[in-house]
């Protein structure tokens, strides 16, 4: 009984920490813009996630090392060195663009500026980290996140003509209003907001955390395999809801009102008030999450002690990197940078980082001397080097891209 | 290329890059104190001819000592390596374990100086989370 | 390895002047965005109306949509024209855009209903003359990228 | 001595370069010490073109994924171990003794 509360609460919380400000924004943002004829890079995304996910997981819970311990042995000092500027560069840029969706959802609740909420938001994150227990913190931003749902709940109050909605899913012609090279960028952003290089970061060093080991296997493989596509479904009520309101009256999403306003149409005061409290625990828990992850980053490359099982006091400097990078973050946003346009050159960042993240996970998921018997097979391999290629041709084309689309525009 | 005849050593091989470099060095406690990033041997005299009976051995590991020479050449100043005899490695598999405690190696000083000066300082710096 | 280097440069510099340069269509992206923001605010005036959304929640939206036609305007004054079809069109454009200006503050007036503003019904209305002249200037217009 | 100061040195023997030093290989079979016994050096892997490859992978048994293990392993082709004994000077390069034996270098 135990076992399956234990997968069950796995599933919900990976279902409710899927979604971030990334996937919140770009998954708007497409589905105003080009209706749900992106749907099938959410599927692509959210497939890729988990392959790699589930590797990272399998890696932490048999061998005790996480993956940016894997990066620095497998890469060695100069791609690793690399691949950690890039990785903590775009993980702060998340980190900055979740606490900044904290505040800007506490303004739409309350009124007040966003400004006055960065700083308390960001105090809230660090007081966790410092404080709570990492089972704890995971389970509740899990849980509450959950309230997202709504925007599935909405969609269907809504009505939708749900033919149209498949049609553009099934079709992918892009708007009359926008070109191809805008259509493959957002493919890009999309594909870099679902395969983010934090989530295989927090998830590894999370198996670390909470100590799994092979026995543990089964119930990470089931929390990937079965929270993650339903969070991709998540993402995809985000994409139709907005696909339903906003695409038909040419509005094209560039703010987090925007985001949620289907849920009110939809659903009314009370979706508002849930999908609000949904976008601040979510945000606020990938927040945690991403601040971490610039922690393990930098503490796992240079061999740090590190992990919240810890007393602050035994992983020093480990908890010193995760202040300065909240102090960093807010010090960005105080600037009054828009955090939705932060989301959105993050989320394309992410796509450029992601080979050299993803190709020692891979390389070292075959090796038995870090997962005994439990090797990639036969069919997983072929994928993830399909995969593999798919990642580096997205790094390669995002560049090119942003600029010639400036950013999508 | 022909086939070349496989050399057998007795005892656990280890190639430098592929199994002592960048990898985790834990203290005996599992704690992670940092990471290899050279290795001392001694007897090997540059340019004089080598001795074919006595091979070098290794006698230190030299832990977060300069990722920017391994990067771009160079090396930092002797006083700089941080060592860790060969003597107290207890294992070498996915990580490099030792058999002494973290804090009697110098490479753990700026842990020690953060946690001395910044983290025990803020409140609940030394409690377990809850 | 220099020949590398000197095809990266060069298609680096082609992307950057390409992707740059002011055109017509900064034209038809300015009065994209504000066609965007204006649709916005009149969203947000009839959900607020209807009960759908908070009194604050309207305001934020309305706020947003009055920073995107900021954003529109200087998309759109990216350009600088070269002939006189272009200018006149140019001159349609921004003032649209300025039209487009009045009817947010108003309707951010109404929602906010200090003592004199417009009533709600008066902003709707504003916006969606301002929406017909867009769309029809977006017709006229070259279609964007 | 620093090991670092000896990887990517030229390899040269009596009838010309070889290739560069791409790895060092030891092994733990000298005499016991408290905990392990003394990493003595097998001998130096040395590699045609690329100096280091992906730091030895493509020297252990693991052969998949398949596109991968094929690239790491032409990357690395011709690459040979010479034993220490074999060894006769090593400063700004590495020259090995006439008559040495080319090992395997897979492990």
């Amino acid at each position: 009984m135990k076992k399956y509360f234990a997968v069950a609460l796995g599933i919900l919380t990976a279902i409710g920490g899927f979604v971030d400000i990334g996937d919140l924004v770009t998954n708007a943002v497409v589905g105003s813009r080009f209706g749900m004829s992106l749907a099938w890079v959410v599927v692509v995304g959210v497939v890729g996630i988990c392959l790699f996910a589930q590797m990272s997981g399998r890696v932490a819970a048999i061998s005790g090392r996480a993956t940016f311990e894997i990066i620095r042995e497998r890469l060695g000092p100069r791609a690793g060195a690399a691949n950690l500027g890039a990785s903590v560069l775009i993980t702060v840029m998340t980190l900055t663009a979740e606490v900044g969706g904290v505040a800007l959802a506490l303004q739409l609740a309350s009124g007040v500026q966003p400004l006055l909420w960065i700083p308390l938001a960001a105090f809230a994150v660090w007081l966790v980290i410092w404080r709570v227990k990492f089972s704890v913190m995971e389970n509740v931003a899990g849980l509450l996140g959950l309230a997202l749902v709504v925007f599935g709940v909405s969609l269907f109050l809504l009505g939708p003509d749900w033919g149209d909605l498949k049609t553009q899913a099934l079709q992918q012609t892009s708007h009359p209003r926008e070109t191809p090279l805008t259509y493959w960028y957002y493919a890009i952003a999309l594909f870099g907001a679902a395969m983010t290089p934090y989530e295989v970061f927090f998830f590894s060093s999370g198996g670390v955390e909470e100590k799994w080991t092979e026995e543990d296997l089964v119930t990470s493989r089931a929390n990937v395999l079965v929270g993650f596509p339903l969070g991709g479904l998540l993402s995809l009520c985000i994409a139709g809801c907005a696909a339903t309101v906003l695409l038909p009256r040419g509005i094209d999403v560039d703010a987090l009102s925007q985001t949620v306003f289907p849920v009110a149409m939809g659903a009314g005061q009370l979706g508002l008030a849930v999908v609000i409290l949904g976008v601040v625990a979510a945000t606020f828990g990938a927040a945690l999450e991403t601040g971490l992850s610039a922690g393990y980053a930098l503490a796992q490359f240079n061999g740090w002690s590190w992990g919240k099982f810890r007393r602050p006091a035994e992983a020093a400097r480990f908890h010193l990197t995760m202040i300065i990078c909240l102090v960093v973050a807010v010090l960005v946003l105080l600037t009054g940078v828009d955090p939705i346009l932060v989301t959105e050159y993050s989320v394309v960042f992410s796509a450029i980082a992601l080979p050299l993240t993803y190709l020692p996970i891979l390389v070292v998921a075959n090796d038995p001397q870090y997962v005994g018997e439990h090797v990639n097979g036969r069919l997983m391999n072929a994928v993830s080097t399909v995969y593999l290629a798919l990642i580096l041709v997205a790094a390669i084309a995002a560049i090119p891209l942003m600029i010639l689309t400036k950013a999508g525009a | 290329m022909p086939d070349l005849p496989q050399h057998e050593s007795p005892g656990q091989v280890l190639d430098v890059e592929l199994h002592i470099l960048d990898r985790q060095v834990l203290d005996r406690d599992d704690v992670p104190i940092g990471h290899v990033d050279n290795i001392e041997v001694d007897g090997i005299e540059p340019g004089r001819e080598l001795d074919p009976a006595s091979p070098p051995v290794v006698t230190n590991l030299v832990l977060n000592s300069g990722i920017l020479p391994r990067m771009f050449g160079g090396r930092p100043p002797a006083s700089r390596l941080h060592r860790v005899p060969w003597s107290a490695v207890r294992n070498v598999g996915t990580a490099i374990e030792l058999g002494e405690p973290g804090a009697s190696f110098d490479v753990t000083w700026s842990e020690r100086w953060v946690r001395d000066h910044v983290i025990a300082r803020i409140p609940g710096g030394r409690h377990a989370p809850e | 390895m220099r020949l590398r280097v000197v095809v990266a440069t060069i298609g680096a510099i082609a992307l950057l002047v390409s992707g740059c340069s002011g055109s017509p269509r900064d034209m038809s992206m300015g009065v994209r965005e504000a066609q965007s923001a204006v649709g916005t605010a009149r969203l947000a005036l009839t959900s607020s109306e209807d009960g759908d959304t908070t009194g604050s929640f309207a305001e934020a939206m309305v706020d947003e949509a009055g920073t995107r036609l900021s954003s529109a305007s200087s998309t759109a004054s990216a350009f600088k024209p070269t002939d006189r079809r272009t200018a006149a069109q140019l001159e349609a454009v921004t003032k649209a855009l300025g039209d487009a200006d009045t009817a947010i503050r108003h309707a951010s007036e109404a929602l906010a209903g200090f003592p004199g503003a417009p009533s709600v019904r008066d902003a709707l209305d504003e916006l969606e003359t301002v929406a017909t002249d867009l769309g029809d200037l977006a017709g006229n217009l070259e279609a964007p990228r | 001595m620093l090991l670092n100061d000896i990887l990517s040195l030229p390899v040269v023997g009596p009838e010309g370069r070889l290739g560069y030093v791409a790895d060092c290989r030891f092994a733990i079979d000298g005499s016991p010490g408290p905990l392990l016994a003394d990493a003595q050096l097998v001998g130096l892997i040395v590699a045609g073109k690329h100096r280091h490859g992906f730091l030895g992978y493509e020297r252990t048994s693991v052969r998949s994924p398949a596109p991968l293990a094929w690239w790491f392993e032409r990357r690395q082709r011709g690459s040979f171990l010479v034993l220490w004994e074999d060894i006769e000077s090593i400063d700004d390069v590495v020259r090995v003794r006439p008559g040495y034996t080319r090992w395997s270098a897979t492990l």
